[in-house]
């Protein structure tokens, strides 16, 4: 399952029940305001580092990008993609959770 | 609507709950949501996590904000086959609710089942 | 692949319909078909012909019509959120006696059969939202 | 005391303009005065006159108008916001060649030094927003 | 200074913001979803009771009440108003601060 | 706006901002306000807490999403004479940023010092 978050960390709960509530065998992709959770070096990248473990998580470029990020300020094995591979990701898994 | 039950595709549907009623409008445009599909005999879910439990809160009365008190339509849902309700337990806890708060019959399951719950369905909707 | 798409809030406001579309765009793009597109909440709010963005901005209404009318996508905008929020077809119009309708090219007003009906007709239900 | 309420959401997606709304009426109650009510954001989207809210709900757009009249209250959609959104009065119509206006009555579209002023007129602005 | 919070306590950072920037003379008014940072046995209940010891806090009874609340669902020494009250607070409070 | 001017209130006006760009639209609009508010000569401070940070984050590119990079905006506010920028070192540091990723000079401060500010305000705006 292809689990969306577009949700900035440390403002909502969003991705923190995202975390929560994912099966293992899932992936994570981080949208518009949801990309800073992918950030190194916050108050959330334990959880999301500690999620690596099962879940794979990619993140927006065209959406990283516009927020002035780019790989270099993000935790290690987070995959960048862009619209197309956002669109990919979405046939290869068969169903689609949106955390807004 | 005629041309989807002849079609006879039934699937799992999940409408998850996360906001709490009267803020904003998505816990009641989100119920409307549910009547509406009812008529479809689809295979129907309703999922309350985080803020969404306060949507199942007794005795709403919203006289003196002038707004729908929509959390009457919940016990309603029986009559249209909306019959499986689930309220996730640490929602709750977290939230200082039990089960005795809620104004209609649920199910209170944990994250882990809630988890299986989602990935057993086909369609979610998230408003 | 049969995408439906799901937006939930109006244009400029939040990100999502900026990002419904440049989703919609891509998977047109790799080949796919975009079933339909369905604006409930604030979401009817796209469907606006009485905009007018700053000329360096992009015409969010106009963008949805344009890739509307080029690749047979259906753009509905569910009736009773319309009908809260101001959103008026020419029929609406009528049946409401309003005096002016504001509802752009390409867009229709329904009913909320026509989400559930994305939901089973489709592969893949995707939505934008807050 | 004179007040100053700016308000940055739309009618019935958030509750901030029926709070708005509960308190610009208690305010008058108690005898103070509200100076002006700025629309800014998706607050722009109170000022239509399209809305057709079911009959057992509350017509928001329309309450404000009641408001203002019986009131004189100064009610002003941001002009910036508005052209984004598609709310139009009959000077913005003909300056931007629309072909229908929706603005309701006693909403007047400007510029934000109008919210500006507010704050330096009134002794007191308050928001509502998301 | 007069501080509103109307946000889920739960849902995003609004109370948690407003509890750490408020001067010692302010009152908070929780309003809409704010309401729920008023709840007693809760996640945030102990961060709201350390906060009485230099601020009033109040809430707002029709948004209380909307939600299926009363006094009695509520920490010690929080007062409900109505809007006439939280009117009159606007008024004894020389500036207003809204946390969003 | 003349008549502000004659008027000659000076009023100490304080906008916070808390949001992370582009994901809404209320940190654009709110420089709107600022840019146009900076022609009534009043006594004008910008505040960035939580995910207001963001806002001046270097680098912002917005050409892939087609949005407007109103982040340039920020490095012309000393010719419109907004000069006191103040940024919440709790709030750069929950999020892995520091002075150096920002795009403009501003005065880093503490939760005591901000707490000041808000304080010693007399009109705040909050988008």
């Amino acid at each position: 399952m292809l689990h969306t978050v577009n949700k900035s960390p440390f403002e909502k709960n969003s991705l923190e029940t995202c975390l929560r509530l994912i099966d293992e065998s899932s992936s994570i992709l981080l949208i518009e305001d949801g990309v800073y959770g992918a950030l190194k070096n916050t108050s959330v990248s334990d959880s999301v580092i500690n999620a690596q473990k099962t879940t794979k998580i990619y993140v927006l470029g065209p959406d990283l990008k516009a927020r002035g990020l780019d790989k270099s300020s993000l935790i290690s094995n987070i995959e960048v993609i862009d619209y197309k591979g956002f669109v990919n990701l979405t046939i290869e898994n068969e169903k689609i959770q949106n955390w807004l | 609507m005629e041309e989807e039950l002849e079609s006879g595709v039934v699937k799992k549907f999940l409408y998850i709950n996360r906001r709490a009623p009267h803020g904003t409008v998505y816990a009641h445009e989100a119920l409307e949501v549910v009547l509406i599909g009812a008529a479809f005999e689809q295979d129907v879910s309703l999922a309350f996590i985080d803020d969404g439990v306060f949507q199942l809160k007794k005795d709403q009365d919203t006289s003196e904000i002038n707004t729908k008190n929509f959390s009457k339509i919940f016990s309603a849902l029986e009559m249209y086959d909306v019959e499986k309700l689930y309220v996730e337990k640490e929602s709750l806890e977290l939230r200082g609710l039990t089960e005795d708060d809620l104004s209609v019959d649920v199910k209170v399951i944990d994250s882990a089942e809630m988890k299986k719950l989602i990935t057993d369905s086909e369609v979610i909707f998230n408003f | 692949m049969l995408f439906g798409i799901l937006v939930n809030e109006g244009p400029y406001q939040h990100q999502a319909s900026d990002s419904a579309y440049l989703f919609a765009k891509a998977a047109i793009e790799e080949g796919h078909k975009i079933f339909r597109v369905f604006f409930y909440h604030d979401g009817v709010n796209n469907g606006t012909r009485l905009a007018t963005p700053p000329q360096d901005d992009r015409h969010i209404p106009n963008r949805w019509s344009e890739l509307a009318a080029e690749h047979e996508i259906d753009l509905v905008l569910c009736v009773a959120a319309a009908q809260r929020r101001g959103m008026v077809d020419p029929d609406e119009m009528k049946r409401n006696k309003k005096d002016a309708d504001n509802i752009a090219e390409k867009f229709r007003i329904s009913g909320l059969g026509q989400l559930i009906e994305a939901g089973v007709q489709t592969e893949r239900l995707i939505t934008f939202g807050d």
